[in-house]
């Protein structure tokens, strides 16, 4: 069947297109071809999701090689799910910095195409891949990617936070590979099934050894994926780069880190294993201390970009959250929760990067009464910060609800209180803003209504996201199911 | 004691973590962050080969000796590390890169001078 | 025919409201509107009279006021009934002469019309929250008469009458409240029985109701806004106020002491003493003023004693009570007759030089035959003086007096007895004080006769009414035959005879005669009259006494509400406060934010920016102020390094060096 | 299917709402017209329905037991939706003129319709869950219509609104999240979900009652978290009087009976002793609320603290668990929605024909509008609970119920506050008619007809309520039957 080989065929087919972009001269015919591609992925992605809800899960043995030697692709509806939630995301980003890449830098346009091929490429390899050290390699390609896109704008702001992130990203997949190795000491596989099934004999006799490799894994993973402590070349890096940059590094970058984690911690070694050991408290302890502290401080940024990247520490802080749980519901949460943050923050990323294109203020005090003029691109700001907040029926509200509906499960009332500190933060970073942009006197004195609104067919891409965002809301119920099903 | 003398690579390996480590914290300089990286990053392929290494075995390319499964060692660490290396040479060049853009941008690469000219 | 009852009630409601409308355009007309209306209510009722003689009246009308509308007139509530609508006739009658010169007369007319029509409807309520209804409405609309001059002192006694009609309104509810909880019924007539079975609770819910009635009722000592309020009223309605609606607290407590808790011995008693507090009390006050009105206010408030006692004695004398009963009703209906006659002419003075100072009008009356003739006539009334009708209820009352000490038989009673004589000895005493002052005493300036000022309409009222003192003064055994039947409310059915003529009552009279006058002579005229700047003028030494108002009621509920405006102030507060403090925890961290930048950029930024609650600014300003600039400015420039050493690459290093450590650490502890 | 015509009147405003967003019109006079229509269509739609359906319910869109949009007629529903429709006409014709001077009248009649739609949802949600929905979008409709004037105040008045609004819907999630925990369902029914289960862990159902009514309370005012209310009324007038009559604290009351009578039952109430902790909280609730009324020199301000402890009754007579003080709660929630609505409506009428707005202005200005203050003076003597207004019967019921449950002590509150009420709002009355200048020239000055007539029908309203409250009366206790 050619459409168990579609996984393959997308990344593949993104890493060749994007090394053939430098072959054109003309910036046009990147950026096309990359959204060309993209476009093509997204539709394959969710050919492959719709054939593996009616067939199964897909594992694919790359070159033909048998699984324990050769590497190999799992594809659970899962994997489907946030693979199609990747390149449909990096679709629409593309297509919105189709019309606006050009107004915010002036070179290397086609260079950052080529990354953003390449960088989606590498995030689907990790989501996909069954292999370890496969998913090692795609990690340095991705890191490289995403440092490639954060340093494209030729600022000094952009380059330290490139070079703050490399250092940071490299310890990480140093701490990985290092796991990697002694996972491999201990079973001599690679492949994560195989693995898994030998250290369910082997644990026993290599506590240290599996706990060591555990907390090396989680670390190194989570320093990429803004673990509360670990976040801070987070803020520099997405706030510096383009909107279209913004939204995939927050919105998609930080998620197939996280994903890995998921993957390791829960397939690799299973929760058998690491309920022996507390790590999954300390990962709670820290996703609390994420979501209260990237909230607060989200709140003491002036800068509208920082507000949104400090969120993302925020919000990665309730995917922990659910990770550390160590139920079902949990995890299942935490994967919806990738989900739908990668579409909410994105779509926030990209009204903002309009508004910043716009009015070219990036203050949050500049950024009053904006709401009159650009009411429909702040409108859709206002439902990304509602979800953030947790009104209900956005996604946002569903993570919370059964975020807290699985601390109760798990015993943990207490933990309770942190959702609800969190999502009181929330509001309490994101509606000054929206309040402060459509409301007051004042903020509405000399501005003309809908005087400098993007055109329709720009915003776009934006209101498919939005759409998006309420689709995943709506249809909560058969997603989660659909994730618990092929949880573990 | 005596494990750390019967695995002397792995032994070597955590001490040339440590001393890569130390670098990387300790050094304000960024050329010589960058070698602390590397060295971390020759530690762990030094581990992971010596997981694939067997006293009195050959590598399986050697064909005379031993044909049989037993004679041979796992070939598979070194290549995995072989694309480590490629990995890690790639990620210094682009370290470097950067560097000298930072260079040019703020005229040195003393981190610590970096810091106290905040742009913002 | 019963509709009759409700009749009674909706007649002056509707004609309160068609006399405002008429008023609008014709005044006249309107005048000639409500006396017509208030004789046509004397009349009906006077139609009626057989009906009730022979059995009462009932009537009830569901599905109004929540509980339905039940009304009852007997013997009883007719006599009040009557009365209320025979002063009210006469009172009107006297205000379209009276008010002529005010402003508001539209208003005046109908809010009078409305305590007209409230009056009637709490005397012929049958259940007690139709009772309490009406009772309320009449506080208010009665409170716009007693305002009606709208000057500085008016507001004043307005608002002691008003807050103190609503208050004890309140605890009258209150024991409505209580008395429905325990007795499940509202029916006056059903309550006796009920409440006989609930316990001691009986006493709280009818002292509560007591007090409640007895704010109205102006008993000690919760009559201080009776001498505020009356002088204030203009004076038709200081009449009302005096004679009927004062009344209204008294039938209240009849109500409550004599018909549901069935006279019990010890609220009897109770209400015994208080009469004689407030007969002493009040009649020793009155000597003291120098305002005619006021006089006559507290003379209100001595007579009241006198009724009180009589209730006293009713509960007191058992089977014997129906004496008691005929001296607490006559002396209600004699009292509204001769206050009134006494207000209205005070009225006329009032009318013509615009004061009732005793000190001004001095000497006003000594050429004005008619009108001395008149306050005479109320004069010997009220001090009961044999022949006017006064006399003959207190005459009754002192009989009472002295069958209770007869059946009784206590040292209490010769105590009684002696008070009972030196209240009507005061009451002598301060009428002398007056009649001396305004109709024995010359002067200069008022010689003339100011007819023109006065027309035959306000003549007559206080004509019909002297004539009424002096008829049932000689001819008690009318009055008594019309109200036949009263006793039956209270269950009893026997029959009393009195000799009112006896030597006995002549003597009495002339030892409080002689009692009285001596009291004038030997204090008022002493002590009172004092000669300043060359005249004689009375001065009135108990306005430096303790008052109970602003002494001791207002301080006390100042302090409370004082403390309790505190406490709830700070309750107010306390959410805002936490939030305060909470932000300026948060703004501390984030301070330096803003001290990058230049200092005076800070405080723009601060209120433009980043003010996300109210009053962040004053919280800002605060640790402005307080905190030490020196220190602060450390402080902040630490914070500011370990923040963007925190965002530096080396620290960032550091930290997920630290972590890594932690987690090995923790996890290899925690696991062993 | 034929059920899902019920969400008519729910639905119709949200449509209706955007419709006029959209509309240009020519004159303002279509405008309001447009406007009129609407809310009248709504109200008939209304009436119709309840009359040819009854009680019905449709499951508008049901995911799973949790995530169900599930609304639901019952009696309870009908009154406060009957409630916020018939206020909503009066509002809307008092609008007309008083938001001629406010400006932006556009956006506030958008809002507006849409709140209307909100209000009817909530009365109408059939379980917790989606009563959650409209209450938190509740919040967010009527935001801008606090902030309206755009005035700094107003701005800072809005967010404290939407603060502790959030603050207490907050609260309300991790409620509803214990709750449905334990029971698994968050219908409402009468007697409450746990009729059946029997729960023994009392002091775990205990916090989540106290959880879920201190997150309503927010709504209703409830002392501590009542300041967002008179901050609140830097808001025009309208909307305060909506605000306080029937669409925001009634919300919040309405939730709180929903909760206590449909989700926990009187009895499971009774068991884990539901009402004795809250209690304080309402005690002190009423006796601030008068009193600090007392300390405030804005009219509106003052009415707003009035607010506060009026809706401590009807939260008193939530909490008592016994019928008769039910009943008075309920009809309390009734009668201080006309009441309130009259009370606001004359003070915007001063405001928009003079301009003035502290009680040390209005002297004798009963004089030159002698209509509505004449109106004023009676919702006063309503509010303060003097026989025969409609404010007596509610408070006769909720004193009687009070003393079925052996209370003397809310009794005497009840009083206390009474008194303080008439202390609060008599001097206004009696500074209006009998204060003031007795010179000056008294021309009357009414507002504009279609102003003065919803005061008048208001007024109307509220006598008759208190002369014949039989009908309402009966229909409450039909309900308070059915759920003590």
């Amino acid at each position: 069947m050619i459409i168990k080989s579609f996984p393959l065929l997308t990344i593949i087919f993104l890493f060749i297109t994007s090394f053939t972009m430098p072959l054109f001269k003309k910036d046009v015919i990147s950026k096309r071809l990359s959204f060309i591609t993209l476009s093509i992925s997204s539709v394959i992605s969710l050919i492959s999701v719709i054939y593996i809800k009616f067939n199964g899960e897909i594992y694919y043995r790359v070159g033909h090689w048998d699984a324990p030697w050769g590497i190999e692709l799992h594809v659970g509806i899962i994997e489907g799910i946030i693979g199609l939630v990747f390149t449909s995301v990096a679709t629409l980003a593309i297509w919105y910095s189709m019309f606006s890449l050009e107004r915010s830098m002036k070179e290397r346009i086609g260079f950052y195409y080529l990354l953003i091929n390449i960088l989606i490429g590498s995030l689907l390899g990790i989501v996909y891949t069954n292999d370890l050290f496969n998913a090692f390699v795609f990690i340095e390609v991705s890191t490289i990617a995403a440092c490639g896109i954060v340093v494209i704008k030729n600022k000094k702001e952009n380059i330290k936070a490139a070079l703050k992130y490399l250092i940071l990203s490299i310890l990480g997949s140093g701490l990985v590979l290092m796991g990697i190795a002694f996972i491999y000491s201990i079973t001599g596989n690679l492949n994560m099934t195989f693995i898994h099934n030998e250290l369910i004999k082997i644990h026993g006799q290599y506590q240290s050894t599996v706990l060591i490799t555990l907390v090396l894994f989680t670390i190194g993973l989570g320093v990429k994926s803004a673990m509360f402590p670990l976040h801070t070349w987070l803020p520099d890096a997405h706030s510096n780069s383009p909107a279209s940059a913004s939204a995939i590094l927050s919105g998609l970058v930080l998620k197939a880190y996280v994903f890995l984690l998921i993957k390791i911690l829960f397939r690799v070694f299973g929760l058998e294993i690491i309920s022996q050991y507390p790590l999954l408290d300390l990962i709670l302890i820290l996703g609390s201390a994420g979501m209260i502290m990237g909230s607060v401080l989200a709140i003491l940024q002036r800068n509208i970009k920082r507000v949104i990247a400090y969120s993302s520490v925020a919000q990665m802080g309730y995917i922990f959250y659910g990770i550390g749980l160590g139920n079902e519901l949990g995890l299942a949460m935490a994967i919806y929760h990738i989900i739908g943050h990668a579409l909410t923050k994105s779509t926030l990323f990209l009204s903002v990067g309009s508004i910043i294109e716009q009015t070219g203020n990036h203050k949050l005090t500049d950024l009053r009464g904006v709401g009159k003029e650009m009411p429909v691109t702040l409108s859709i700001f206002t439902i990304g910060a509602f979800s953030m907040v947790g009104i209900p029926i956005l996604p946002g509200f569903i993570s919370k609800w059964y975020f807290a509906l699985a601390s109760i499960e798990a015993g943990k009332l207490l933990y309770l209180g942190v959702i609800l500190a969190s999502s009181l933060l929330n509001a309490l970073y994101y509606f000054p803003i929206v309040i402060n942009s459509f409301f007051g006197e004042e903020n509405l004195k000399g501005r003309v209504y809908m005087s400098k609104n993007k055109p329709l067919k720009e915003l776009v891409p934006v209101l498919v996201l939005t759409l998006l965002v309420f689709l995943i809301g709506i249809f909560n119920k058969g997603i989660i199911d659909a994730i618990r099903l092929d949880l573990f | 004691m005596q494990g750390i003398i019967t695995n002397y690579f792995e032994t070597g390996a955590i001490i040339l973590f440590g001393v890569g480590f130390v670098t990387l914290l300790l050094h304000n300089n960024l050329i010589k962050k960058i070698i602390g990286m590397n060295i971390m990053d020759t530690a762990i392929f030094l581990f992971f080969i010596s997981k694939g290494y067997i006293e009195g075995r050959e590598a399986p390319i050697v064909k005379e000796i031993n044909a049989t499964k037993e004679g041979f060692v796992n070939p598979l660490p070194t290549g995995l590390m072989l694309t480590g290396i490629v990995v890690a040479v790639s990620m210094t060049a682009f370290a470097l890169a950067l560097t000298i853009k930072l260079y040019e941008k703020y005229g040195t690469i003393e981190l610590n001078e970096i810091m106290k000219m905040r742009s913002d | 025919m019963e509709n009759v009852l409700i009749l009674l009630i909706i007649l002056p409601f509707v004609g309160a409201l068609i006399s405002f409308l008429i008023g609008l355009s014709n005044e006249r007309l309107r005048d000639i509107f409500t006396v017509i209306l208030t004789a046509c209510e004397l009349l009906l009722l006077t139609l009626i009279w057989g009906r009730v003689q022979s059995g009462g009246m009932e009537l009830y009308v569901p599905d109004i006021m929540g509980t339905g509308l039940y009304l009852k007139l007997d013997v009883f509530r007719y006599v009040f009934v009557w009365i209320t609508s025979l002063i009210w006739f006469l009172t009107t009658i006297y205000s379209t002469q009276y008010i002529l010169k005010y402003k508001n007369r539209n208003r005046y007319y109908t809010f009078f019309i409305l305590t007209f029509a409230s009056t009637i409807g709490i005397f012929i309520s049958e259940n007690i929250l139709n009772l309490f209804t009406f009772f309320e409405i009449m506080s208010i609309t009665s409170y716009i008469l007693v305002i009606h001059d709208e000057d500085r002192y008016t507001h004043e006694a307005g608002r002691t009458y008003i807050g103190m009609a609503i208050g004890g309104g309140l605890i009258l509810l209150m024991g409505l409240f209580l008395l429905f909880d325990y007795t499940a019924t509202l029916n006056i007539s059903e309550i006796p029985d009920a409440i006989n079975d609930i316990g001691n609770i009986k006493y709280l819910i009818s002292s509560l109701m007591i007090i409640g009635f007895g704010v109205k009722a102006s008993i000690v000592p919760l009559h201080i806004w009776l001498p505020k309020a009356h002088p204030a009223a203009p004076a038709p309605a200081s009449a009302v106020l005096s004679g009927i609606l004062v009344k209204t607290g008294i039938f209240g407590i009849i109500i409550t002491v004599n018909i549901i808790m069935n006279g019990d011995f010890i609220l009897s008693s109770i209400i015994m003493g208080i009469g004689f507090v407030n007969m002493i009390l009040g009649g020793f006050l009155a000597l003291f003023q120098r305002n005619i009105k006021r006089i006559l206010a507290y003379s209100s408030m001595s007579q009241i004693g006198y009724i009180l006692l009589g209730i006293g004695l009713i509960g007191l004398l058992k089977e014997h009570k129906i004496i008691a009963i005929y001296g607490v009703v006559m002396h209600i209906f004699n009292h509204a007759i001769f206050k009134v006659l006494l207000f209205l002419v005070v009225g006329i003075i009032y009318m013509i030089i615009h004061d009732v100072s005793i000190n001004v009008v001095r000497g006003f009356g000594k050429h004005k035959g008619l009108l001395k003739a008149v306050f005479i006539v109320g004069a010997l009334a009220i001090m009961g003086i044999p022949g006017t009708n006064g006399f003959i209820s207190k005459t009754i009352l002192h009989d009472a007096l002295s069958e209770a000490h007869h059946q009784y038989d206590s040292y209490w009673f010769v105590v009684a007895e002696v008070l009972f004589v030196l209240g009507s000895s005061l009451t002598v005493a301060y009428l002398m004080k007056i009649f001396v002052a305004v109709f024995v005493d010359s002067s200069e300036k008022y010689i003339g006769q100011y007819k023109d000022h006065i027309r035959k309409r306000a003549i007559l009222p206080m004509v019909i009414l002297s004539i009424m003192v002096f008829y049932i003064g000689i001819n008690p055994n009318l009055v008594l035959k019309f109200m036949t039947g009263i006793e039956s409310t209270f269950g009893v059915t026997s029959s009393f005879h009195i000799d009112f003529y006896s030597f006995d009552s002549l003597k009495s009279t002339m030892i409080v005669l002689v009692i009285g006058l001596s009291i004038y002579f030997g204090f008022v005229k002493k002590y009172l009259l004092k000669i300043i700047d060359g005249k004689k003028m009375y001065v009135n030494p108990s306005l430096n006494w303790i008052s109970l108002e602003k002494d001791i009621y207002l301080p006390v509920l100042k302090a409370i509400y004082r403390t309790s405006s505190d406490f709830f102030h700070i309750i107010d507060n306390s959410a805002i406060n936490v939030i305060k403090n909470l932000t300026i925890g948060i703004k501390k961290l984030s301070e330096f934010d803003f001290e990058e930048e230049k200092n005076k950029k800070i405080n723009k930024e601060v209120s433009v920016g980043m003010s996300k609650i109210e009053g962040i600014k004053d919280a800002y300003g605060n640790i402005r102020d307080q905190g030490s600039e020196k220190a602060k400015g450390e402080l902040t420039n630490f914070l500011i390094s370990v923040r963007n050493k925190m965002n530096s690459i080396i620290y960032s290093i550091f930290i997920f060096a630290l972590i890594l450590v932690i987690f090995l650490v923790s996890l290899v502890l925690l696991n062993r | 299917m034929s059920n899902t015509v019920m969400l008519i009147p729910m639905f119709f405003p949200f449509l209706a709402s955007t419709l006029l967003g959209m509309i240009k019109f020519a004159t303002k006079e279509k405008r309001n017209i447009f406007v009129a229509s609407i809310i009248i269509a709504n109200f008939l739609f209304l009436l119709l329905i309840i009359y040819l359906k009854g009680t019905i319910d449709v499951h508008l869109f049901m995911v799973n037991n949790f995530l169900d949009l599930y609304f639901k007629i019952d009696k309870l529903g009908i009154l406060f939706a009957m409630l916020a429709s018939t206020l909503w006409i009066f509002t809307a014709f008092y609008s007309f003129s008083y938001m001629t001077h406010e400006g932006k009248e556009k956006r506030f009649f958008v809002f507006f319709t849409f709140t209307l739609g909100i209000t009817i949802s909530i009365a109408f949600a059939g379980n917790l869950f989606t009563f959650y929905v409209f209450y938190e979008l509740l919040t967010l409709s009527t935001f801008p219509l606090v902030i309206h004037s755009g005035t700094r105040e107003a701005l800072e008045s809005g967010k404290k609104y939407l603060i502790y609004s959030f603050g207490g819907a907050t609260l309300v999630l991790l409620g509803m999240i214990l709750l449905f925990s334990i029971s698994q369902d968050m219908t409402f029914i009468p007697n409450g979900v746990f009729r059946n289960i029997f729960i023994d862990n009392s002091k775990l159902l205990l916090s989540i009652y106290m959880i879920l009514f201190i997150g309503f309370g927010v709504k209703a005012a409830l002392v501590p978290f009542h300041s967002w209310l008179p901050s609140a009324m830097v808001a025009p007038t309208p909307v305060s009087a909506l605000l306080h009559a029937v669409a925001v604290v009634k919300a919040g009351v309405f939730a709180i009976i929903r909760v206590s009578y449909y989700i926990f039952g009187s009895k499971t109430l009774e068991n884990i002793n539901g009402n004795l902790y809250i209690s304080f909280l309402i005690i002190f609730t009423i006796l601030l609320g008068s009193l600090l009324a007392l300390h405030q020199e804005n009219l509106k301000k003052r009415l707003a603290y009035s607010t506060v402890s009026q809706l401590g009754y009807i939260l008193l007579g939530v909490v008592l668990l016994n019928e008769n003080a039910l009943i008075g709660g309920i009809l309390h929630l009734v009668n201080h929605a006309f009441i309130k609505i009259l009370l606001f409506f004359c003070a915007g009428a001063i405001y928009f024909t003079t301009g003035k707005k502290t009680i040390g202005e209005i002297k004798g200005i009963g004089k030159k509008m002698p209509i509505t203050m004449w109106c004023f003076a009676i919702a006063t003597f309503s509010l303060i609970g003097i026989p025969p207004a409609n404010g007596f019967v509610s408070k006769w019921y909720l004193a009687a119920g009070g003393l079925n449950s052996n209370n003397v002590l809310f009794v005497i509150i009840l009083l206390v506050s009474a008194f303080l009420t008439a202390a609060y709002l008599l001097p206004i009355v009696i500074a209006a008619f009998f204060q003031g200048d007795k010179d000056i020239n008294n021309t009357e000055n009414e507002p504009p007809l279609s102003m003065l007539l919803p005061i008048i029908l208001l007024t109307a309203i509220v006598v008759l309520l208190g002369l014949f409250p039989n009908h309402v009366l009966n229909y409450i206790e039909s309900i308070a039957k059915t759920i003590v």
